[in-house]
């Protein structure tokens, strides 16, 4: 069940002029939150903007004594509500609901896990990170940005023993490039019978050409999509994908209850 | 304190009903707010037949509000009773059924399913949804329409009916009055405005379908004098509804006239609501020393002030 | 880049117009704002006689928006052409007056005593003010009422004539219709929403009048939808406004279908709005590879967007 | 000519749980006001709320070399915009445009000038009192609250030479009532042809109370009136008063431009 927290900002880090990371004080939805789920946030006092906002959850956040004391969010700036998430201060309150959605299938001892994160697609990957690497699961991030100064928490990462594989558009750390291309490479290297799991998250179009790749290689694939959602509690139909059905046709799923974690191979992509 | 409220032959435990569209059928909502504590659960409209509604993006928010068309996606009337209706009885709820049709036949038909059913409250007609073409606007915004479709649904079914009006008219109360004399048992209003937003980069509408509905805090105040009007019109109850974000606005529709109110946008806000709510109105009745919350409704005093200068 | 506009025979030089009632008669702002930068400027409404207008509190906040009835509070057709129409032509202004009426005859009357004036450059017919019973909206919500009173005002002027429509109406594009017909140079809408917001606590209204006119950025999404029926409706020029805060609101009613456009509310917001609004509209107009702003006059695109799934 | 700042906060002091003074970093605006001038401010980001609020002058802050810099608002919460003023820190911007509307009439040495101020209607008399210091006018104030804990400032009174007469409604400091009585007792006190000024900010009902007492003893009275404004340029005709015109009538003075400063004498009370 999810909670409604008037939750304390504990800290802001910004990493960069457009992203921050933001500590949240909020122990009850922190101790339930599992590994690709998220929160509807507000921040604004008034009713412009109006509306919350989904982020998922970055990092459950632990006391001295390591009991669920809050959660981060990694934010990225594009428009008034994420400014405002920019701007927190620690004194000022956001209304904090969740966690919310369905998560991630965490892989198991047996499988690899390949986690493919474009831009802030990264949020969900450290929970995840951390679940698998609680199941000693041999994992991947395949991580992509427009440049070196937006790849962020790599030695978070690391220090989890996490495998990175790392690509910038202008070059200036990793590959150059799409993430999609040595995932591309390393599938097509990948031993056909060992298990392997891969999850993404990031735009659209990166959601679309790992689905496509992963199928390519037969490999199980779960997305995180994003969607505009008005509730995040399957009450406004605002949020949906078209889904394949078995009649050949399609229909509409809610991606805030019945993902935003969904199988990659029956999303009809547009 | 009396918070009980009737609508037709049906009394509500609370004056608070959740709006259609913004509640789904009420079960998604079961396990984080008590439905029997609710004065009544509004489904998202019915048409006789599933629809998967429009393309996505189907909201954008706007200043202090929101568009939306989603395109009446639905299980249609008949998985509803079946699959839904079960569990909203077994959970308490009040179940007022929002029914669309695309026909004054498919409104019939569809009411007499929903009769024939156990635990349907009420009925909620929807015939001025701006967001699908053959959704029953056309019904809303013609006099004879309403008067049909009403009269209609008014020969198949004992339970009350309500139609719901839309507020992209000239003058509402007038539909108000054509509603009460095909015999409604109340009117409900406003649904949503019609509106656009559009992407200036893109320069095409931000939700898929180019045209929505405008709801929320925005509409709050043409939505008050709306509700005010039919309360004038009319006899029947007038359940009101438009940008309710918390106990204040409540009371100032039920002052306005409204003998209930229906919360949309704001519970997507803040879906813990509904206790702030009754909080906030038992509050109210008991600084203001009313017992019966049927006692606020229609009281504003719209006379003029006394003026020493008479201006 | 041009960034002119024709409405009838005016050229503006730019489509940013202060809109009736926000600007007072422009004079307030001669020291703050170029005046001759501005397309236009259109006066407080006026009719013949001065009136004193409504008891404050006259306006009170909303949600994104705010409730007026001020009452056309204002000095007379006559007194305004003494007493402000030199200074306003010495500082350079285009000119625009804001006309009432109680009756015909009276915005015939008013019309011919501005065409009579040097420096009037066009006449706006207020039929759509919702806060004086006798302020022209009986004639803004009936079609033959706007016939009427656009028909008499051709008869005695040469100017550019531009009734602005209500909103409070069904099919406004009707209305755009109407006026067309009677001879108008161009439309303006909207004006505003007649809104309603109650003190719960004395259960009255907050404003003296209890009516009051909804304007602001609430009602924005609404009022592009109605531009963009207008558009659609006539060949005459339509002048939007409705909640414009800034150059992308602006840009997206002319992409709607705006030949200019007014700013109103936003003036009160930001008083030095009019040097923003330029800039922000000269650099989308470099950025999108526009030469001329009449180029972006409804450009939206509002057909579907393909979809596999056909949605 | 009015300015319009985004004013930094350079401080915010809280003075008790509704009252707060904050700082503002605004030189052109604090070199430009005179005394009983307002500023129109908006704290919030979005639309809501929407408007500027009208806030009067309180200090004109001054740089290590005397020059001015900025203003302090003395602000009382009782609403959404007052409510964002009162949480306001550094780091902060804040909306800021004036100075507005007509001052006092400074008096001059011939003259006593008393000053009476009700609760946050204290704000525009801290630059007054300075003006009245400068022409070394010997000045009182008149200064009624709820309670002590709510009369703010005094030793700045003090310090500059004016004698306080202070009111409390629950009698905690100074008489117990309204500010009218002890104003009253002063006036009929007063030797006839000493000249006075009676200066006045408050509410509606005490300043109603203070010009007609000081008619009574023939006392020329100006009042600070508030009113609900829109734009407080002249533009919106929001902030009507009515004034007695010389045809037994009334007419409505805009009391952004002709105001907030009024002669008591000629407005209509209602
Ligand atoms: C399940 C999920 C998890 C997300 N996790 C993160 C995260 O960890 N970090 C992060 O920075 N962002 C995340 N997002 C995206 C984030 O919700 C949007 O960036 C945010 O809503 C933008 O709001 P705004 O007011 O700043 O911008 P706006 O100007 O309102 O919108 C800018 C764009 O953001 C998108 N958007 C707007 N409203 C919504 C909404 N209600 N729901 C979803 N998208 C919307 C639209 O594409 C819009 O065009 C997530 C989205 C989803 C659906
Ligand atoms: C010339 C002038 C100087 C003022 N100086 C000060 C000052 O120094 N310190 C201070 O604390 N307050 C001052 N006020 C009052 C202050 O403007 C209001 O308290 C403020 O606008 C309330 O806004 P809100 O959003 O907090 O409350 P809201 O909930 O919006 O309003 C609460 C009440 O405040 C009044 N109010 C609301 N909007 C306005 C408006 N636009 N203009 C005027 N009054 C309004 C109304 O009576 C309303 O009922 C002054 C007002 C005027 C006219
Ligand atoms: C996402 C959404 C979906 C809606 N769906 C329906 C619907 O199916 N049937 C209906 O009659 N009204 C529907 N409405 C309108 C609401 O029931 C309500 O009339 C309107 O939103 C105004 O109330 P509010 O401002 O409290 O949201 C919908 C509104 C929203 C926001
Ligand atoms: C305080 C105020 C006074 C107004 N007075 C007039 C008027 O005298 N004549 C008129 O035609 N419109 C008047 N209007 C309407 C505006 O010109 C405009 O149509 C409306 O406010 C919508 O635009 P906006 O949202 O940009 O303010 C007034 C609006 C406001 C807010
Ligand atoms: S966000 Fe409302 S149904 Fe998914
Ligand atoms: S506040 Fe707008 S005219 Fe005075």
């Amino acid at each position: 069940m999810p909670f409604d927290v008037a939750a304390d900002v504990m800290a802001n880090t910004r990493l960069s002029a457009d992203y921050n990371v933001l500590a949240l004080s909020a122990p009850a939805i922190a101790a339930a939150a599992t590994p690709g789920q998220f929160v509807m946030v507000k921040a604004a006092s008034g009713d412009d903007p109006l509306l919350r906002r989904p982020f998922s959850v970055f990092e459950v956040l632990r006391d001295a004594a390591g009991a669920p004391a809050g959660l981060s969010l990694l934010n990225k700036r594009i428009g008034p509500s994420t400014e405002l998430l920019y701007r927190a201060q620690p004194g000022d309150t956001v209304a904090c609901f969740g966690p919310l959605g369905r998560p991630f299938t965490v892989a198991d001892r047996s499988a690899q896990a390949w986690m493919v994160a474009g831009g802030v697609g990264l949020a969900p990957f450290a929970t995840l990170a951390d679940a698998l690497g609680a199941r000693s699961v041999s994992t991947t991030l395949f991580y992509g940005a427009r440049s070196r100064a937006e790849l962020f928490y790599l030695d978070f990462f690391r220090r989890l023993g996490v495998e990175l594989v790392l690509t910038t558009e202008d070059g200036s750390l990793g590959e150059r490039g799409r993430i999609i291309a040595p995932l591309d490479r390393r599938l097509a290297a990948h031993a056909p019978h060992a298990p392997l799991m891969v999850y993404a998250c990031g735009p659209e179009g990166m959601l679309a050409a790992c689905a496509k790749t992963a199928a390519r290689y037969g490999r199980p694939c779960e997305v995180s999509v994003e969607r505009i959602m008005g509730c995040g509690m399957g009450g406004c139909y605002s949020c949906v994908v078209p889904m394949r059905n078995d009649r050949g046709s399609f229909h509409h799923v809610r991606s805030c209850i019945a993902g935003p974690v969904l199988p990659a191979d029956q999303i009809l992509w547009e | 304190m009396d918070l009980s409220v009737r609508i037709g032959s049906l009394t509500l435990t609370n004056p608070l009903v959740a709006a259609s569209g913004c509640f789904g059928y009420g079960v998604e909502y079961a396990d984080l707010v008590d439905l029997s504590s609710l004065g009544a659960i509004v489904t998202k409209g019915l048409f006789l037949e599933a629809r998967e509604g429009h393309r996505a993006p189907r909201i954008v928010e706007t200043p202090a509000g929101m568009l939306n068309a989603i395109g009446l996606q639905g299980i249609g009337a008949r998985r509803f009773v079946e699959d839904k209706l079960p569990e909203l009885r077994t959970r308490g709820a009040t179940v007022i059924v929002n029914v669309c049709g695309t026909t004054i036949d498919e409104y019939a038909e569809v009411s007499r399913i929903l009769s024939d059913a156990e635990g349907v409250a009420a009925i909620e007609l929807n015939i001025s949804c701006p967001n699908i073409k053959e959704g029953g606007i056309q019904f809303g915004c013609s006099l004879d329409g309403t008067f049909d479709v009403v009269s209609a649904v008014r020969k198949v079914t004992r339970l009350p009916i309500m139609p719901k009006l839309t507020p992209n008219v000239t003058d509402v109360a007038s539909f108000a009055r054509a509603s009460e004399q095909a015999g409604a048992d109340a009117v409900s209003l406003v649904n949503t405005f019609l509106a656009m937003v559009i992407d200036v980069e893109t320069r095409r509408p931000k939700i898929a379908n180019g045209l929505g509905g405008l709801s929320g805090p925005a509409i709050r105040p043409i939505a008050v004098r709306m509700v005010h009007e039919c309360y004038e019109a009319v006899k029947i109850p007038v359940v009101g509804m438009g940008g309710i974000m918390n106990a204040r606005d409540a009371l100032e529709f039920m002052i306005a006239g409204a003998a209930a109110v229906q919360i949309g946008t704001a519970n997507f806000v803040d879906p813990l609501i509904w206790t702030k709510l009754t909080d906030g109105i038992r509050d109210y009745m008991q600084r203001h020393q009313f017992t019966r919350v049927t006692e606020l409704v229609g009281t504003v005093q719209t006379g003029p002030v006394e003026s020493p200068t008479g201006a």
